[in-house]
């Protein structure tokens, strides 16, 4: 779960990494509280905000309303701009990179500083010469004397460097007391006058790991779904927890369980088909979710045939059946669907349709349910011809 | 034979009073999988499916000293204590089938299951099975039948698909193991190849991994080495691009895990690469073949 | 630094270990709070307060206010009782033992449990069957598993074991959090109601790292001294944080350096003297408390005559020097001083004597300083010749 | 030979700056131990005594690659880091002269110098010196003068007082240690006994402990194998009983920590007894003498 760069600093704050001098807001009541000139901050999700239009910078409060007006609502890369971060301008004289993450190749986290910083990732990944990466051990913390170590090798010295060494032990401390995934400060800068400013965050932290840190909630930090970017559906799963991605097919896809979503657009492109979306249901869904998941598809107009599938293993048959029952129901959809059913409950999840069928055969004529006997590939060879 | 678990296998199942993991610990009885208890935390006492039900892991050890295999069911926030539990009281092979476990346990959890020598399978894995054997997990017993195939595979539904296929082709598997889908996992492709190249009853392996992470690309020089065929398949080929990672992931994963990254690290390592699930029966006939001639 | 039993349940709460409900009185506004029978506990530093007097039990407010009248004030093995914890009576079941402390022999911190509990520690230690030692490793925290594992291993079962489970892993939080030398729970106990109650509290803070816990000053917990069973003297010198013991000779021990106090016991009686006291400077004492440490031996009617030695490390001859001569020129003592001054800086002491004898060579008459070349059992030998 | 230090160790002071870091670096200097360079983070670039100063013990090593003993004179709150950082840096012997370190962070760096195989001698140690040749702390050099009894001893004016006796008797010192006054010291009676046990320019040792602790103790059994004459001497035999224990501490420690309890630990594994450190010279010859015979 991403923070916004003014979350991020809010807790750079706790751990006394030195941020500018700044307010955040949404109306213009604060503009008073900062010393001009100012950079004003739209707090979107993207990089490179600069180009993007989402930097502006003021000389006065006059100045900063105004721009500050321009940014609110605006829409930069699907994100709307709620919140404006006004931060006093400093001058830099030298730029830096430190981040702390887990290196998924050696399920270590570590510590990767770099003397060059204030530019794109990839870019600094380009000069593999000024980057220091320190491993840490499961459990341990960043003594003062390797942060003070580190911030040496970064060239700091003297007063510099002990300030460095502690933010770098503080945004370990910070990654590990909060569950991060990622803390980044890029650019962590030396100003003219020798102060050393974090000048932007970037927070990542487990959302798998949010019901440990309640703290965050009073700070107004909570679980959330960043939803810059994308189309209607996209959004409405992503609301939903469904991991959603429309495609420009006509063949809708309706998984029934953890991880085949991907490989059954796969196998319909490999046929000649035309998917229309990547679904994951995630394991054992609810049956309103299943519903849900099955709305999106129906309702978008693209979609000529639904592919459905259902493995049943931690996701039964008999809850993926009773949710397309209870849809098919209330919602007397059109579009046909193809699909199969095996695994787990597969027999009472049968029998639902077999007595959903007795009952309303008229609604459920479009609808095919195979078996474990009939390949999965010859379900999708259907629905792809049921889409032409 | 077979890997990790064969039909003497006993089975602890952690949590037990679950809804999930009662049903499917009727489901492992029926099947045959030799599960002799159950641990609950303070429902230590109770029976289900005529199971004793332990207050702790060590306690039912001690009741049921050849137990050697524990799957564990329980929510996610009490994931690494029934892990560490499980460890601690000497259990070598856990098999976590609790899915979103916070990263920073699971690297918790790694760290002291290579201190213990201990396998730990998960988290978010359907499970595995040794078909006609045993069964530990919530895989459908329907999609496996007994053979000389090992499979591994990150997701569940990708499993059964895998070894359906075979069967429908006359093949069947020695041992099916999924990996799980949380993105800190125990077990990695590179640990059950290494099994599966020295079990006697395995011929071949087919891996299928998926677009995402690193451990693909971790396995393939490990596959360089292996003496038996090994049919990789990555699914997600056709999956929308993701973004550029932009910030640190990009400084020490570089370009993997893309479906590209993968299948080449894997080809250029001898693995045979199978475009689609569909194919993979026919490349396995085709290795053995030529490894029988 | 040993806490209150109050504090230390203070404490407990934090970290959700259940106490008796309680409030702690210096008057009696709060008894209205607690449901009666209450258990009243003058808050002194002694084992069996129950023979000692200290614990009293009142079935109304008017008896408790009554009994805490008496309790109050009230000097109790040297130790006077200022405040009163009152708690609601529990209906004890069985009781048991908990506590986490550093094995010195070992280098580690352990956990200590007993099904035997309620007594008297050396009565525990007798039973070592009961007794279960759990050994962590330096930076291991308890996991839940632990906890539960050692609650069974006591014989508690179901809720009762997750209870106990938590109490253990809180208490061991407890223990390294705050940096505690001891923390002790004597007895927890299973009520008739089946709670799990802590019904005392033993807690032992390290002083040395009060430092870093700031907010147990904001809980009212501060560095104090235990003044308890102590003598005018001893009074004096530990609330000047100086080690110092009376004993019953007449010979006045100053020593020089941290150390050689008890060693220069042992020798003026090896020789047939009596030393009057024990005390011991510490490292580099400040000039004041030299000068403090003189005047309770000057002013200690027993004492005839101070035997002195400072072997300079890095308590430097000069600093010793100038403080016996700033007390000499203050103080006028009568009595001689026969001591011995080598070591570090000592050319430079020796010039500070050098001047003050010249100047006020009679104040200084009963005053001798040896020099390296006369062995310290040589001083010793001349100390005692004066005391008789 | 001596142990530890000798005539070519090179030595690093951490904390240099301060105000006896500083004294006591300029005795060290004036008694001919090579001090190369000191450390105080922040103040690097500066010079003290015409040393450099460093801003971490890793630049202070680059420069000085064969710096082996760093002395440690920060405040108490800063002594964890500062060891540990020599450690890190590959200092095999600290001697943390500063006093009152808080416990659980001595346990720390115990377990982080076992880790490292570093000697850390203190905290609260007067320091050590070979008599002639190297001085390493804060001890008077007036007390000391070379010869071929090693002297291990906790606090720093018994240390003295000692070294004091055996010169004025005509004996000298091959090294003398002072462990320290710190509840929870790095190197202990027997990690200095088993040294001067194996050094060639040793023929005795003399220890001198006192009452509270355990190190005498646990020393006890390995004073039963060593070879050379080992005269034990216990200060604080006419101190005040202290009271007892009253806590977990029974359960551990049981008796240890008297005079008593150290004394008949030493006598049994085979240690000559000192009624007082004056009769300690005589003692050493006797044992000296028998030796020859």
């Amino acid at each position: 779960m991403r923070l916004y760069e003014y979350e991020g600093k809010q807790l750079f704050k706790r751990y006394n990494i030195p941020t500018p001098n700044s307010v955040v807001v949404g109306d213009f009541s604060e503009l008073d509280k900062v010393v001009y000139p100012v950079v004003l901050k739209g707090q979107v999700f993207i990089g490179r905000r600069g180009k993007a239009g989402a930097i502006q910078f003021a000389n006065s409060k006059k100045e900063a309303e105004t721009k500050i007006k321009e940014l609110l609502g605006r829409v930069i890369h699907g994100y709307e701009v709620t919140k404006v971060l006004v931060e006093e301008k400093v001058e830099i004289d030298r730029e830096f990179y430190l981040s702390a993450t887990i290196d998924r190749t050696k399920h270590k986290p570590l510590l990767i500083v770099s003397s060059e910083g204030g530019m794109e990732i990839e870019e600094i990944a380009k000069k593999p010469d000024a980057i220091i990466k320190h491993y840490l051990e499961i459990g341990e913390r960043v003594e003062p004397y390797l942060g003070r170590s580190i911030a040496r090798k970064m060239e700091f010295k003297g007063d510099a460097m002990l300030k460095v060494g502690n933010i770098i032990v503080a945004l370990y401390n910070l990654f590990l007391d909060y569950d991060c995934k990622l803390v980044e400060i890029n650019p962590l800068v030396l100003t003219a006058d020798g102060k050393i400013i974090a000048l932007d965050s970037k927070v990542d932290l487990d959302e798998d790991a949010m019901y440990r840190h309640k703290e965050l909630m009073q700070m107004g930090i909570e679980a959330r779904h960043e939803i810059g970017e994308l189309t209607k559906r996209e959004k409405i799963a992503k609301k939903a927890g469904i991991p959603y991605v429309d495609l420009d097919g006509d063949i809708g896809v309706f998984p029934g369980g953890a991880g085949f979503g991907i490989a059954s657009i796969d196998l319909i492109k490999h046929f000649g088909g035309n998917p229309a979306n990547f679904m994951d249901s995630g394991g054992a869904p609810t049956q309103e979710r299943l519903r849900l998941m099955i709305g999106l598809l129906m309702d978008n107009p693209k979609v000529k045939v639904i592919f459905g599938a259902r493995f049943g293993g931690i996701s039964r048959c008999d809850d993926w059946a009773k949710a397309v029952v209870q849809y098919v129901l209330e919602n007397r959809p059109q579009k046909p669907m193809i699909m199969r059913m095996a695994g787990n409950m597969e027999e009472e999840g049968r029998k639902i349709f077999e007595e959903a069928i007795k009952e309303h055969s008229e609604l459920f004529k479009n609808i095919k349910v195979y078996k474990f006997d009939t390949p999965i590939e010859e379900v999708i060879k259907e629905a792809i011809k049921e889409s032409i | 034979m077979s890997i990790i678990i064969d039909e003497n296998v006993q089975v602890i199942v952690q949590g037990i009073t679950g809804r999930n993991a009662s049903l499917h610990t009727k489901f492992m009885l029926d099947y045959g999988t030799k599960v002799v208890g159950g641990v609950t935390p303070g429902k230590g006492g109770e029976k289900i499916h005529d199971l004793p039900v332990y207050d702790t892991v060590a306690e039912c050890l001690k009741e049921h000293p050849a137990a050697a295999v524990s799957s564990v069911w329980v929510p996610p926030r009490f994931a690494k204590d029934a892990i560490l539990e499980a460890i601690d009281a000497g259990i070598k092979t856990v098999v976590v089938i609790t899915e979103r476990i916070p990263v920073h346990d699971m690297l918790f959890v790694r760290k002291r299951a290579k201190e213990k020598d201990a396998l730990v399978i998960g988290g978010n894995t359907p499970g595995l099975i040794s078909p006609g054997k045993s069964l530990v997990g919530m895989l459908p017993k329907i999609a496996f039948s007994g053979g000389r195939v090992g499979t591994v595979a990150r997701s569940g539904a990708i499993t059964y698909y895998l070894a359906n296929s075979l069967n429908l082709a006359g093949m069947g598997e020695s041992t099916s193991v999924g990996l799980g889908g949380d993105p800190i996992l125990g077990a990695n492709f590179e640990d059950v190849l290494r099994l599966f190249e020295e079990d006697p009853e395995t011929d071949a392996v087919v891996m299928a991994g998926e677009i995402g992470g690193v451990y693909e690309e971790l396995a393939a020089p490990y596959i360089k080495t292996i003496k038996k065929p090994v049919v990789a398949f990555i699914a997600g080929k056709a999956a929308p691009k993701g973004k550029r990672l932009g910030h640190a992931g990009a400084i020490i994963e570089g370009n993997m895990g893309t479906a590209e990254s993968k299948v080449e690290a894997l080809k250029e390592n001898g693995a045979i690469i199978a475009e689609t699930l569909s194919e993979i029966p026919e490349l396995v006939k085709e290795a053995l073949c030529g490894k029988q001639q």
